[in-house]
């Protein structure tokens, strides 16, 4: 079964796994799974609450060091960074992350997306302001917000809160951005305008995101996919999954019969 | 840039602390310490402001009571201890490292509640008081209420001074104990049938009866000559093997007249100058000649 | 071969060093704590012992014995029976826990469960205020006013354990109370509701439901009162007399370990029997909070299961 | 008895002593308040203290709490933050985290008189520190610390998990996430505990007496050199505090205006903690809304 799990996709691949697992003490959170994202694509993880999909997720970036234990490989960039001998911070920055929550600091905008900049070294104004204006642009906030950047971030409503993270996120400019169900607590409205932001953001970045939303998997992502009880029962492209899935499961899954 | 401008406010912070207890290891020659008796603490106190004023240095008065100024003059962290008992009636101390200068007499009244009803008493009604074979004031002509015994604590040179001078052998009775002058002002002033006793200088208040012994008014002058026989020296040690400049100064600055005729008036002490008797540790009374000697 | 990237991914960079350095930082100041706190205990416990290994007294003798008179020596032993004190100290704090709990729990219960937000807004600094009143004026203020009125209801002296309990209650009501109220808010809302859904009246949903639920917070919010109020030195030693006697009745004076330790440590000599015996009565005073300590922990432990 | 009465009679008698203690609370700030604001002229805050006159004032006394409080704060608040951060952050769960804890707890319930006894032993006997400020904010560390740790500590606990992915995911540190995101966010919190702890140690006497000492050197305001042994500044001078004044005044008290003296720095005492309470509440409230910055 789990041979048919592995497709190479016909791009060049930007991070992938080699039969990692995850334990949370005893318990066997995710079974073993080899899994390549294409670079430049956005990948959609889809399954029930509980399938794991978020815990495969934020080991991609080393998040769950502190709560749980991950064997197996994750290559990125030609080694294996599932090693206590990899930066993690380093490996952080060239691998961002949006969470479920907005979760802006208690800082204005601008310092919100600088942040992370100053600590890495850039101190030039000039600069700065330019990534800053970017990186807005990139979010699609930058209309919205660029006559207020002394704001308080946490002033913004949620929708712009969650774009503001996606900034915030990109600003350090990193090879793939995990996304962790971006849009679910935001709006209708405010979720069309993420989607067009991150369909945008497929130019320049590979992406891989959890998500619920059914028409969100089939309306954004270019691969999908399916996750189960910790295990991928089913990984194609996203057309396929949804048209013509080869699994009972995911035919089930998509067509909300569970869920 | 932020974040070295906080750096350096710290490391400045903790070059002056740092710099202040070394400062404090080598106290200068403009600063020295006397610790120990409350009672004396404020004739020193005021000597000490007076004299720092004038010449430009710093003496730190400490009260903290005599064991503590006793202990520590023998150890050498201060240099002088104010003590209201001789080195030698206290155990623990090694009397010979000490040398004694004595700066002041005190005089201790017996105080009660006015309510008793008596301002007079013979020595020996007062000593079966405080013994506790006396128990209501009407045994002595007050009034029909039982005697309330306050001591000062065990330890205190007042007490140490009174139960020499008046109970002599005898033991005294148990007691509420009392730590301080204030405390048993306020207490005695309050309670009926109260009996305790102060310094001099503690007890002209309102609200407190002072009592004559053998009808002898309790005055200075009847001090000086012994006809008041509650007396104590107030002493002030320095240790033998730490000598100050200032210390010595300060010492021979407390026997001019400015300290001796003018402060101790004010504050309710007796000059030493003034004694016309002696007293020795075991409380042996003998005339003086004229001039006292060290 | 590695790239720049590997490189940079597998070589420790600024953030490596920070996170070592923060952690070794806030770690050794951690350790310095505890550093400080058994220095405190061992000091004290060293110093304490003393009385029982230099100076021959029989612990038996010292807890149970009631002649303070550490100066003396009969039958070859120095008088140090504490048991007054012991005694004293217990008798003002369980009196003045019991003076305070019905207050604490009847605030507690108001602000918690009657009280409109603004009242509980003006009622809680208020509180907080009485926690910072210094323990001097609580004293002065017993010494001029409730021993006065003790002495005119009860005769004798006025002095005794009967003031220095109210004193202290005053004292430690403040602590107690607010923790109560913690503890009753921390009480789930939806208990309240359940209770009120089945017919029971706000008193029977209170009295049945929310001060079961938060029996164990309110009782460790009384033992940390009692805890403050066996180490308060000042307040009570102003009121209760400082005679080393056994109490005879609540009016009655007498003293505690904390009175006694201050107004007598000035007065002895370092290394001596009578300072020595001091310390043993502050070691009590310690032993006694890490009994109190033991006793939260206790109830804390009973309480997750 | 019915249900109905019962509850009716409890909420009542509830009421009946929450109006008691409010009665009692408004009768003791009142008695001092009254009582020592109606005997003295408020200058004396402005004038020295006298041992044997009348007249004498409560400058240096005054001076000398806050200037102590400064400095125990100053040690005490990155000793507290330090431990603060290490028990919320990086503590793992083991036997050196729950000693760490347990002692805290311990030192937090030690009585201030064996707390005072301890540091005049150590500071003042053994290292010869001698009465100044210093030992006297060092022995006010102890009682400081353990408070302002767990305070420290809770905060930290409440903030949401979501701040500390954030911060980390970004690449920074797990020490600059904590210094950079977290930190700011607790300061009102911080300061909040800060000033309720001040006013704590701002009545505190039993540990001074032994520590910081009983006497008031005369002061010097002019004189900047913390080196001096008169100036203000100086760490390593005795200094009698507001409320170890009070306590003296009551005890030994020479001046014939002592009672008057001792009730005026009592309510001087009340009124400076009064303001700590109602600046704590209106700091908090003031910073926390910048923070979170609805507008």
């Amino acid at each position: 079964m789990k041979e048919k799990n592995i497709i190479i996709p016909d791009h060049e691949v930007a991070i992938s796994t080699k039969d990692m697992a995850v334990y949370y003490g005893e318990k066997k959170a995710l079974h073993e799974t080899r899994l390549s994202f294409p670079k430049y694509r956005i990948t959609a993880l889809i399954g029930a609450s509980g399938s794991a999909k978020s815990t495969f997720l934020r080991s991609l970036n080393r998040m769950n060091d502190k709560v749980a234990r991950v064997t197996g490989e994750i290559n990125f960039e030609g080694i294996n960074i599932n090693s206590s001998k990899v930066n993690v911070n380093e490996l952080r920055r060239r691998i961002g992350m949006v969470f479920q929550q907005p979760n802006p600091f208690a800082k204005s905008i601008y310092d919100n997306i600088t942040y992370a900049l100053k600590y890495q070294g850039i101190k030039d104004k000039q600069t700065l302001d330019q990534i800053v204006e970017e990186s807005l642009r990139g979010a699609a906030l930058w209309d919205e917000v660029k006559d207020n950047l002394d704001k308080s971030a946490l002033a913004l409503s949620g929708g712009q809160q969650q774009r503001l993270c996606i900034a915030r996120a990109i600003a350090v400019k990193p090879e793939i951005l995990l996304l962790d169900e971006p849009a679910s607590a935001l709006d209708p409205i405010s979720t069309a305008k993420l989607e067009e932001t991150l369909m945008k953001l497929r130019e320049n970045y590979t992406m891989i995101m959890v998500t619920h939303n059914m028409q969100q998997a089939a309306r954004t992502s270019d691969y999908t996919a399916f996750f189960h009880l910790g295990e991928v029962y089913e990984y194609d492209h996203t057309s396929n999954i949804f048209q013509n899935p080869q699994v009972e499961l995911t035919l089930n899954y998509v067509e909300g019969r569970f869920g | 840039m932020k974040n070295s401008k906080r750096h350096y406010l710290w490391i400045s912070l903790i070059t002056i602390m740092t710099a202040g207890l070394l400062s404090a290891c080598q106290q200068n020659k403009n600063s020295i310490t006397a610790v120990g008796s409350t009672a004396l603490q404020p004739l020193v106190e005021e000597a000490a402001y007076a004299y720092g004023n004038k010449h430009g240095v710093t003496i730190n008065v400490q009260g903290g009571g005599s064991g503590t100024g006793l202990s520590q003059v023998a150890e050498g962290s201060v240099a002088i201890g104010d003590s209201d008992l001789f080195v030698e009636q206290k155990q623990g101390i090694p009397a010979n490292k000490l040398v004694d200068h004595r700066v002041a007499v005190v005089g201790i009244v017996p105080v009660v509640n006015p309510g008793v009803g008596v301002k007079n008493l013979s020595m020996d009604q007062l000593r079966a008081i405080f013994a506790g074979k006396i128990t209501n004031w009407k045994e002595v002509g007050g009034k029909n209420q039982s005697v309330l015994l306050i001591h000062r604590g065990q330890g205190s040179g007042t007490r140490f001074t009174f139960e020499q001078d008046v109970m002599g052998k005898t033991s005294v009775a148990p007691g509420q104990e009392q730590d301080s002058n204030g405390s048993v002002q306020k207490i005695v002033k309050a309670t009926p049938g109260a009996i305790s006793y102060l310094a001099f200088a503690y007890a002209n208040q309102p609200g407190l009866q002072k009592l004559q012994i053998d009808h002898v008014v309790p005055t200075k002058t009847n001090v000086t000559t012994n006809e008041w026989k509650i007396w104590s020296y107030e002493h002030m040690y320095t240790n033998k093997n730490k000598h100050s400049k200032l210390t010595e100064q300060f010492l021979q600055y407390l026997q001019t007249p400015a300290v001796q005729q003018d402060l101790i008036a004010k504050l309710g002490y007796i000059s030493i100058h003034d004694m016309k008797v002696v007293k020795d540790i075991d409380g042996n009374v003998t005339p003086l000649k004229k001039g006292l000697g060290k | 071969m590695e790239n720049d990237v590997q490189k940079q991914l597998t070589s420790p960079s600024k953030a490596t060093r920070e996170n070592i350095r923060g952690k070794a930082l806030t770690f050794i100041i951690a350790s310095l704590i505890i550093v400080l706190t058994v220095a405190v205990i061992g000091f004290i416990a060293i110093k304490g012992i003393t009385t029982f290994t230099k100076d021959g007294v029989n612990l038996w003798d010292f807890l149970t014995k009631s002649n303070w008179n550490p100066g003396s020596i009969k039958d070859g032993k120095p008088e140090v029976g504490a048991a007054p004190m012991i005694l004293g100290s217990f008798l003002v704090t369980l009196l003045a826990a019991v003076i305070a709990t019905p207050f604490s729990l009847a605030i507690g219960i108001y602000m918690s469960e009657y009280a409109s937000k603004k009242t509980n807004k003006l009622l809680r600094p208020v509180l907080e205020l009485f926690t910072g009143v210094p323990s001097v004026v609580y004293g002065f203020l017993g010494l001029v006013i409730i021993v006065p009125m003790m002495r005119t209801i009860f005769g004798g002296t006025g002095f005794g354990i009967l003031p220095g309990a109210i004193v202290l209650f005053v004292m430690i009501f403040p602590t107690i109370t607010s923790m109560v109220v913690d503890a009753l808010t921390a009480v789930p809302v939806s208990y309240r509701q359940a209770a009120l859904a089945l017919g029971a009246t706000q008193w029977q949903s209170i009295y049945k439901i929310v001060l079961r639920a938060a029996t164990p917070g309110i009782l460790t919010a009384v033992i940390f009162g009692m805890a403050r109020a066996f180490g308060e030195a000042l307040a009570v030693q102003m009121v209760i007399g400082n005679s080393v006697l056994m109490p005879t009745s609540l009016v009655s004076p007498t003293a505690t370990l904390t009175s006694q330790l201050t107004s007598q440590i000035g007065n002895t000599i370092m290394g001596s029997i009578q300072n020595d015996a001091l310390w043993s009565l502050a070691l009590v005073l310690l032993i006694m909070s890490l009994f109190f300590n033991l006793l939260v922990k206790m109830i804390a432990r009973k309480r997750k299961i | 008895m019915d249900a109905k009465k019962v509850d009716r009679i409890a909420k009542r008698v509830i009421q009946t002593m929450v109006l008691m203690i409010v009665v009692l609370l408004v009768l003791i700030l009142g008695y001092i308040l009254v009582t020592g604001l109606s005997q003295t002229k408020l200058d004396f805050i402005f004038k020295i203290s006298k041992a044997a006159q009348a007249g004498g004032g409560i400058r240096d006394q005054l001076f000398n709490s806050l200037y102590l409080l400064v400095l125990a704060l100053l040690i005490s608040v990155p000793l507290s933050l330090g431990a603060g951060i290490y028990l919320a952050e990086y503590a793992p769960d083991n036997w050196f985290t729950r000693m760490l804890k347990t002692l805290i707890e311990i030192l937090s319930s030690l009585p201030s008189i064996v707390v005072g006894l301890f540091a005049y032993l150590v500071l003042v006997i053994k290292f010869q520190i001698g009465f100044s400020i210093i030992a006297g904010a060092m022995a006010l560390t102890f009682f400081n610390l353990p408070l302002l740790t767990s305070n420290i500590e809770n905060a930290f606990r409440n903030l949401p998990d979501s701040q500390r992915e954030a911060g980390l995911a970004l690449g920074l540190s797990q020490w600059k996430m904590i210094k950079g995101i977290l930190l700011p966010r607790i300061v009102p919190s911080i300061i909040t505990a800060v000033i309720l702890s001040s006013g704590r140690i701002f009545g505190e006497a039993a540990a001074l007496i032994y520590t910081s000492g009983q006497s008031a050197p005369i002061l010097n305001y002019a004189n900047w050199n913390p080196f001096s042994p008169d100036s203000p500044l100086n760490i390593m001078r005795p200094a009698e505090t507001l409320a170890v004044h009070i306590w003296k005044l009551n005890s030994e008290g020479l001046t014939p205006d002592a009672d008057a003296i001792s009730a005026a720095a009592s309510a001087v005492l009340i009124i400076v903690v009064l303001l700590f309470n109602i600046s704590a509440h209106y700091f908090g409230e003031k910073l926390e809304q910048k923070l979170t910055a609805k507008r």
